[in-house]
Parts: structure tokens; C-alpha cells; sequence
């Protein structure tokens, strides 16, 4: 599948941002149109895994899903924090800010893996979107649950921003359209499928143009890497991932759907977390969290970790 | 002539993720308004940084806000113990505001 | 057909949008794309009547309905304007300015009400575009004119802007796209169609989202609002809105093409005439008929106003 | 060294659609050049706001302008009697401008 | 040709642009959009002149094609540079800027053509737009030798700004898509059809509707155009075409690539060039190679140019 | 009481393509930190410009350094001699830093 993956036109947008950022070009997408994209993204995954729940409708399955989502967002910070304050020599504050980003999810990488897995006959069950929106911002509490620990909490610092984790914006969007993909099914969906369906693929294309040049700027910019620093960001992801791919696998979830759950614990945020992050631990180093999560876990779950999640789940399944 | 008064003309650069934690406090002490202007790109010790949507996390703000001596020194106390860990950077400039006596 | 309206994603996406901003969260829709958006819908639309009107020509018919959208536009502000100084207690500036908002037309309402109408089998003439674009500003000059009736005018104030009422952005697009869906023909028009065609629902479901939020926050700001404006902001349309059907109806317009004109009376600006009013009448005060128009009459005409308009214009038709 | 001399630098906060009748009340006074950037949120009396270009009824700008004392001060005669109406706000600092004779 | 071009939408939506903008209207395209859009166009033909060349691989005729435009892009500021000295009586800095210009391409121009060639049957070949590409940059370098040319350098300027012409981003967008598209293939490409073919003709009215407006404004807002600019911004792409129609003529292009090389020695830049210029001949003025370029030339080139080419390479031929 | 500093508040409006060039000096004097503001539109002699990213050559932008009297001095030599040619426009503000020793 790696062969694949690199002739991919949806892989080579990335690489030629990457290219042309570590080139120092002067291409860049406005950030307006970047957002844009991102809303369409999310707005079109979440309507089409509701379109598919509303048709197969297995509850069960989609609670053991949901369930194990939640339990990987929640403790894959514990093992991370570990790891980060070990390995990675980082002071509390910062190792708990990046374990957040670990359990946490990126929905692009999630978007893409659809993308590549369904490009191979391997299409994940529609409630894997609720699942990733689920993902999405428990690992949040955990995070500073890890900073605070033993700590005498005062001031500013001692509030964590539940608001903000509730109604953040990519989960209210997610879960909304998911939901509004329900309530439609397949014959509401038809109606707006023609944007949301055809126009899918060319605008991950663009969009992960556009990723591959802020991952390369974020990676030339930051001075906070060290080496320790850039093999946690490509061991983790081979560590969550594994174990999100051996729990998908062993609470019954069909081969795609492990593969699935597996990059989503594999996958890094960069956007829901920082913010929170920014917010509620305003002395943790975004140098840091930034750089490891968009500058080498993402590129690396997006031309390695998808294949290798998938080459697991078949090999287990 | 029309009256002009003298005011503080407070500028906070601070990253965009934490302007509702400066607008309160700017409330805190009363100050009566402020304005916020997006920042594109800058440089300072921690590297250079480019304005991008997608992570928000690393966009930075301008906050401006008009005050009167008062104010301003109340809002500086409430301010500055935050100053290194917000990353903020806070500068206090004088002015005559047309009319202003409601500043 | 409220039913069906209900579980429209289009409406769905609108509600999406209204709650994620009632429970604050931080979605938003950047400016640009929206603006793009709105770009696009009013192009769509334009060339798509222009194209219909190319074939079907019955130029007669066209006449007397473009000039029952001009009657309407300049008249139906006298009737609101009485209403907001009784009823509504408001000054005479600030009544003015409403009443020119509800003599005016909502491009987006109407958009929404065709989509909703074709999806019933209920397909408005194609020259009703037109009659839209021609409604949009008429009502300007009109609530100026209540405004300075009996008035010493004297300064600024003065001024009708006439240069912005007769080349504002929504007329010069609708009429131009209008135009080049009528030279271009059924032809001309398929080589574009998949792009304005294709897409069309789609990005209005994105749009909606976005006045969802922009409604909500409306809503929500605005310190100005009375029990009495609320209720004034659901009459007026409902008033506006019957006088449209029955006009519609009495000059012999098809079933859908009266509710269509129904409609298009029961909308309210708030685009054109907005800013119009920010530079004619500046002791207007913005958040009194942005808060009417946005907050309250938009989310009404798309979720009961266009069903009701239906239904009477089925009734009397 | 080079030469610098003093000027006033005029920030004048007003509603977007009314930034033409600014720039009108500039060029009477014969005022050489203005740039305006754009306010992206804000708060005041009348609440808060955020841009949104669907309604840019609501929108604020800033008009930026480097002028001569005199100059300055007829403006400021000009625009007075609108700062209510318009719901402005007009604020005048010192600044040295090098090499800006021409201003 | 002439009257096709002139009832096509494309066109239509660049007069309509024009015509709102010489109005004063206060239509205007958000600028995130028009970038958004142009990024979109760009990546679009790159793709499907990589897809081209991958299915037909004619290598020496690409070679030669290539070579031609390389050298027009060299040597056409040439004689510009002397037209603009003499009859345009312009100094050595602003005609060396302006010549950099001419000698250089519009993309917009290009896919203009590519559309309008097209609907009348006759598509260049897919390699045409590497040979644009490559076209984007050496114009600049020549325009900076004249300047140059006898004067003893000192200071900023004499820096040639290499990395900006080696690292432009249109030129990193058209070769990096059009690598892509060679890449992925017919099969790679399928797969993002939708977006890239589907929307292609609409998305270029709506920019040709933002280019309508820009030019308009630039003709209006220009205080250095003098008579015998104008004269020149319309004798320089006759010209231009001319030469660079008859060389892909001799060379042996098809009737069509012949065309398009001569509508890309025709056109003039506006995005590359003048960031170039105001980066390495700060001292010219922006007001004249800005309003030259895209105030006179583009729309010369878009409504005559293109048909003016095609039947000089349809005699030729 | 909260610590201020005396800085000079420098505001360099540039075409957007030259910030770079800018940058640069900044740099060579060693000033610490800057900020990018986009502006949208303006006039001056050379008649008025809206931004339009098509051609992002006409645009403008603001750079802003906060520095100390000694470091905006070297700036002001380093940058005058580009002036006229740049097209630029430089003023230089007085205004108190909070805890702003770094600067
Ligand atoms: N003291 C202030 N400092 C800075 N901006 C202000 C201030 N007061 C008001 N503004 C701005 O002016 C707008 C209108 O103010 P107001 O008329 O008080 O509602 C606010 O939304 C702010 O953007
Ligand atoms: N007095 C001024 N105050 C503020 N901005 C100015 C002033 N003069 C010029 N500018 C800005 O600098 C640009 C170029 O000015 P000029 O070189 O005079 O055409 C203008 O378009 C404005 O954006
Ligand atoms: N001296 C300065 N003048 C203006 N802006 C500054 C200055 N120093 C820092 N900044 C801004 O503050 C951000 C963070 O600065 P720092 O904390 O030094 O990395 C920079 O990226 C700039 O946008
Ligand atoms: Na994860
Ligand atoms: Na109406
Ligand atoms: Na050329």
C-alpha cells in the first residue's frame, strides 16, 4: 500500500508543499481558503458517516466503539506524559501539553486515511467519524490532569477551559453533520452530495498542499526540537497507533475500522488542543507542541503511519 | 476649538487564543472599550511566525484599548503577572482623544 | 411541506449554525469564504434565470411582475413605518431605517425558498430573479423619504446616496449574471453549469451555517431589542409577505412564482440596505434594525415563512 | 544624523461604510496621504462585535493619517460634529517622521 | 472566433467586472477568494498537462517547445525594452521593469486561451504549460540586465533577487501539479476529476469577474499612463504574439500549441514580474508596469488577443 | 507599582513585497522583535490603491518594532537612505513598555 500511497495525487500535494516551504518559496494558501477547506472537510465526513449509520444503524458495535475512543483519548496522554517526561526531558507543564496533543486526534490524517484505505477496498464504518469527534478533546482533561497532579493549583492556571473543550468548534461541527447526515439519510444527502462527495477528493488535495508547507515552516522554524524530541514524535504514533489498531481489532471492529481507530490513536491534534493548551497552560512551550505534532507526527502518519495501521489491522484481523 | 482630553493609548500584543483572558481583564478595571486588530506575521525571540488559520494557536493579536491614567495603571497591576507566561508584550503611549471625556 | 423543510440539510446546517452559536462556541466561517459564498449563489442564481428567461421569453408577463417587486419595494416601508413608530415606539430615524430593511429583499431567503419550493415540484419563473434584484434598493429611497418628510433637512444628513443604490454589489452581480444567462442561452450555460449547478446546494447548506451564527450572535449582542421589536420582526413578514402572495396571485403569476413574490415581500435586507443606512442616516442605530433583520426575520422566513407562503400561495392560486 | 520632524499621527475608528466620508473630510483639508486597516472585533457601550463580511454594516476600520499641526487641527474641526452621530472614535499622538517634509 | 469569444460566460463575467468597476460599484472580490482561485486554476492545468504528456511522452517535440519559450521569455524584453525607451519615452529603470513584464506570461491569459481554443476544437498540447512555466522567470532576469547594462552597480540594487525567480510560486505550483499529474496518471487523476475538471470553467468566470474589476480600477486609478503607453500596451502583445505565433509555427508546433505560444508571448505578467521589480528596481514605478500589463494588455489579450493568435496560427498552419 | 521603560515605537509603512528587505535591517541593528499589520487600502501622492493579493505588488503593510532610543537610532540611519526609493513612510513614537528591560 506504501506504493500507492506515494503516487497518490492527495500524498504528492503534500509533498510538493513540503518541497516548495523547505525551498522557501513564497507559495502560500490564504488562511481563509485553508479554514474554508477544513470546514468543508469536516462538514463532508461528518454528513456521509451519518448518511451510513442512518442505513446500517448497528448500535451495539457503534457504543463499543464509541467507548474505546473515549478510554484511548483519555489514557494514551498517561503512557505519552511518561514518555515525554523520560525520554524527552521535558518539564512537567510541557510534557502534559504534548501528551494532550497525543491523545487527541488530527481529523486530516483521519480524512486522508478514509481516502487511502477506501482508495484500497478497505472503507471504515460511518460511525468512525462520531468515534474521531469523540476523540477529540477528552485527552484535553487528561492533559492537565497530568500537569496537576501533586500540584498546588492557584491563580489563573488552576480553571480548566471545559467551555471551550465542549463547544469547540471542529467537534460541534463534526458531531452536527454527522447528525444531520442522519436525520437526512441517503435521499436528503443526494441532494447536496454533488459538492460534498465530488468535490471531496480535490479538495484534500489542496488542502494538504497546504499542510505540507506549514509542516516544513514549522519544522525549519523551531528552534525548541531536540533529536529526543523528534524520535518521541515518530515513536509515538507508532506506539498509539499500535495499540488503537490491537483494541479496534480486539472489541470486534472489521479490519478498516481498526485501521482506523488505530491512526486515530496514532494521529496528533494541531488544532483543537493547541488552542485549549494556549489557554489553560500558558507557560507550556507551543514551540514544542507544535512542532512535534505538525511538523513530523503529521507528515509521518501521512506517508507511513496509514499503511503501516492498515498492514496491522490485516495482519491481526 | 473643539476639547481634546489626554488618554492612554494601551496596545497589548498578545497570541489570539488568549484575548478573552485580556478583554476580562480590561472589564475587570472598567475600561470602557477596546479593539482588536489581527497581527500577520512577526519575529521575537522565540523565531519568526507566519498567521495561519489552521492552527490558530500560533496567531497573534493587538489588543487597543483607550483608558485614562487610572485605568491604565489598574489594568498594567492586573496585567503584569501575566506578562511572562502570556508572552505578551505591553506598551502605554499618550494621546488626546477628541471629545473623550467618556474614556 | 414544513416537515419536509425541517429535515432539509440546508435548514439542518442553518439550525447547526444557531445552536453552535448560542452555546458560544468558537466555530466560525471566515469572512472571505462567506462572502465568496454569497458571490457564488448570487452568480448562480443570476445565470440560471437568465437562461430560463432566454427560453421562455414571455416578456408580457415579466413586465407586470417587475413592476409589482418595484411597487412593493417603495410602498410596503410606508406600512412598516407606521407600525415601528406605534406599535414599535421607535424614532422616526430609527424607524426609517427598518422599515427601508423590510421594503428591501434577503438574497439568501430567496435562494432558499427556490431551493425548498423546486424540491416540492413548485419551480418560480426564472425572470423572478429579476423582480429580486429590483427589489433591493427601491426601498431605500422610500425610508429616506419617511425619514425626512416634514423635515428641515440641513448638513450631511441630506445626502440620498443614490451612486450606492444604483450600483450596489448584489444588483450589478444579479442583474449581470442575469444578463449573461441570457446571452449565453441554455448552450453558453452548460459549459459553467457544472460548477454553479452541481454545487449550488452544497454551498448553500455552508452558507446557512454561517447566517445560523450570525443570526444566534445577533440574537445574543443586541442590547437594543425589545419584546415589541421581536414580535414587530416575525408581523412584518408575515404581513409583508401576504400582501406579496396576494399581489402575486392578483396579477397572475403561476402558483410558485406568487410565493416566490410572497416571499421576496416577507424578506428583509441585510446587506444593501445596511450599509446604505450606515452612511445616509448614521443616528440610526445599526443594532436595532440589524438585530430585527438578521436575528429575528431570517431565521423565521427560512424555517416557517417560505412553508407559509407556499401553502397561501397554493391556497389562493 | 538624519532629520526627523514632529507630526501628529490621527487614528480615526469609525464604521466601515464610512470610511469614504473620512477620507472625504481628509482630502478637504488638504491632508497628503491615509491608510486604513482593518478592526476585527471589538467592544464598547454598544456591546461587542465581530467583522463579518456578510453584513459589513458592522464592520470597523481604522483610518490612519500623519499630518502637520495645523492640518491636523482643521480636521479635527471637520470631523467633531459627526464623532456622535458616527459613533467614532479620534485620537491624536506626536510622532517624528523621518524625512517627512512632505507631510 | 471573435463573436464565439464574445458571447462566451467567461468573457461575459470579465465584462461584467469591467463595467461594475468603471461604475465605481462597490462590488469586490474577497482577496483570499481571488488567491483561493487562482491557486485552484493554476494546480488544475498543471495536472492535466502532466496527465497529457504521461499518455502521449512526444520528448523532442517537448524540447523544442520548451527551448522556444524559453528563449522568447530571454529575448523579447529586448525589443521592448527599445520600444519603451523610444516611443515610450520611459527611463532605463521603468522600461527595463516594464520589459521584464512582456516578456514574462499571464497564467490567467494562458488558461483563458486554453478554454476558449478549446470550445472551437483546437487544444494545445499538454505540455504547453510547462513551457508557460518556464516562461514565468528569465523575462526578469533580462529585464534587470538591460536596466543594468552599462551603469556602475552600487548598492541594494544590485542584488538579482535569484532565489525569488528560482522559488516563484506560481512557477513551484504549475511545475509541482504538473509533475503531479505526470505522476498519477489517467488513473490518478480520475480520482480527482471532479474537483479539478468539473469546476474548471465556472471558477474561471468568477475570476475573470474579480480581473474585470482589478483591471477597470487600475485603468482608472493610474495617473502615469500617458497615450503613448496605452498605444504600446496594445502594440507590444501584437507584436509579442506575432513572433512568438510564427516561431511555434516554424518550430512545428500543432495549429494549436502554436497559438498558445504565441497568446503567452502575448500576454504580460502581473503576479511574478512586478513583486520581482518592486523587490530588485524599487526605484520603478509600480503605477505604470502595473496599469500597462493589466490595465491595458490583459483585456486586449482576453477579447482580441487570443482570437487574433488563433487565426494567425489557423493561416500559418 | 508595575516597572516601565521609555521605547521608541517605530511604525514603517512598506509595499508588501519589500518587508523582507526591512526585516533585514531590523535584523542587522539587532532590534529583538517586530509585527506585521496588513493594510487594506490607502492614498498618498501616487494616487489610491486598494489590496488585491492577485497582484500582491501594490499591496502595503505596517511594520512595528518596539526599541530603544540607541538601536532606533542605528534603525533610522540604516533605513533613511531607502526612502524615496521604497516609497516607504517612517515615524517613530514615544511610549512606556511594561517590564520591557528585553527590548
Ligand atoms: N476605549 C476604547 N478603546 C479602543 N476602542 C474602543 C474604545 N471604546 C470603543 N472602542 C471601539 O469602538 C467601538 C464602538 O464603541 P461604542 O460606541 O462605545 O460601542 C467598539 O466596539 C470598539 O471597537
Ligand atoms: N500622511 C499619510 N498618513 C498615512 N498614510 C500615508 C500618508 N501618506 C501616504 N500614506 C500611505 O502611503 C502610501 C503611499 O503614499 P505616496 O507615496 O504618497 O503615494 C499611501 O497610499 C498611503 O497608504
Ligand atoms: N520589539 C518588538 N516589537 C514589535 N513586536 C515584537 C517585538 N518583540 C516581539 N514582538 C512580537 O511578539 C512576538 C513574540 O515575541 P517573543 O516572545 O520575543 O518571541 C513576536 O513574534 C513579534 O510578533
Ligand atoms: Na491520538
Ligand atoms: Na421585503
Ligand atoms: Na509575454
Amino acid at each position: 500500500m506504501i506504493a500507492d500511497t506515494l503516487t497518490s495525487p492527495v500524498i504528492l500535494f503534500f509533498v510538493l508543499g513540503f518541497v516548495a516551504s523547505a525551498l522557501k518559496s513564497d507559495l502560500t494558501i490564504p488562511e481563509a481558503f485553508a479554514k474554508a477547506m477544513s470546514i468543508f472537510l469536516m462538514a463532508a465526513i461528518g454528513l456521509k458517516g451519518g448518511v451510513e449509520v442512518s442505513k446500517s444503524g448497528n448500535t451495539a458495535e457503534v457504543m463499543v466503539a464509541a467507548a474505546a475512543g473515549l478510554a484511548l483519548s483519555f489514557l494514551l496522554p498517561v503512557l505519552a506524559f511518561a514518555l515525554l517526561r523520560s525520554v524527552g526531558k521535558l518539564s512537567k507543564v510541557d510534557a502534559g501539553a504534548v501528551a494532550a496533543h497525543y491523545g487527541s486526534v488530527s481529523v486530516v490524517t483521519f480524512v486522508t486515511a478514509i481516502e487511502l484505505l477506501t482508495g484500497e477496498g478497505l472503507s471504515p464504518a460511518g460511525y468512525m467519524v462520531a468515534v474521531l469527534a469523540l476523540m477529540e478533546t477528552p485527552a484535553i482533561i487528561s492533559g492537565l490532569m497530568l500537569v496537576r497532579k501533586g500540584e498546588n493549583m492557584s491563580g489563573e492556571r488552576s480553571t480548566t477551559p471545559w467551555h471551550e473543550v465542549l463547544t469547540n468548534a471542529s467537534v460541534m461541527l463534526l458531531v452536527g453533520s454527522f447528525v444531520i447526515g442522519a436525520i437526512a439519510g441517503s435521499d436528503g444527502f443526494a441532494t447536496v452530495k454533488p459538492l460534498f462527495d465530488t468535490g471531496f477528493r480535490g479538495v484534500l488535495c489542496l488542502f494538504l498542499l497546504d499542510m505540507g508547507l506549514i509542516a516544513a515552516r514549522r519544522l525549519m522554524q523551531s528552534r525548541k526540537m531536540t533529536l529526543r524530541l523528534v524520535i518521541l514524535a515518530i515513536l509515538l504514533p507508532l506506539v498509539n497507533g499500535t495499540i488503537g489498531t490491537v483494541v479496534g481489532t480486539v472489541i470486534g471492529l472489521d479490519i478498516a475500522s481498526a485501521a482506523a481507530l488505530g491512526i486515530l490513536a496514532a494521529s496528533a491534534s494541531y488544532i483543537a488542543v493547541p488552542s485549549a493548551m494556549r489557554l489553560a497552560l500558558p507557560e507550556a512551550d507551543p514551540g514544542i507542541y507544535l512542532s512535534m505534532s505538525l511538523g513530523v507526527t503529521f507528515p509521518f502518519n501521512i506517508i507511513f503511519g496509514i499503511s503501516i495501521f492498515a498492514a496491522l489491522a490485516q495482519a491481526l484481523g | 476649538m473643539i476639547q481634546t482630553v489626554p488618554r492612554k493609548r494601551i496596545e497589548i500584543l498578545v497570541d489570539t487564543p488568549l484575548v478573552p483572558r485580556i478583554v476580562g481583564k480590561l472589564k475587570a478595571v472598567d475600561i470602557s472599550g477596546w479593539s482588536v486588530i489581527q497581527v500577520d506575521s512577526g519575529g521575537g525571540r522565540a523565531g519568526e511566525w507566519q498567521h495561519d488559520d489552521v492552527t490558530g494557536a500560533s496567531a497573534k493579536t493587538i489588543v487597543l484599548a483607550i483608558a485614562s491614567d487610572t485605568k491604565t495603571a489598574q489594568l498594567i497591576d492586573a496585567i503584569a503577572p501575566l506578562l511572562d507566561s502570556y508572552g505578551m508584550l505591553l506598551t502605554v503611549g499618550d494621546v488626546q482623544v477628541v471629545r473623550g471625556e467618556r474614556f
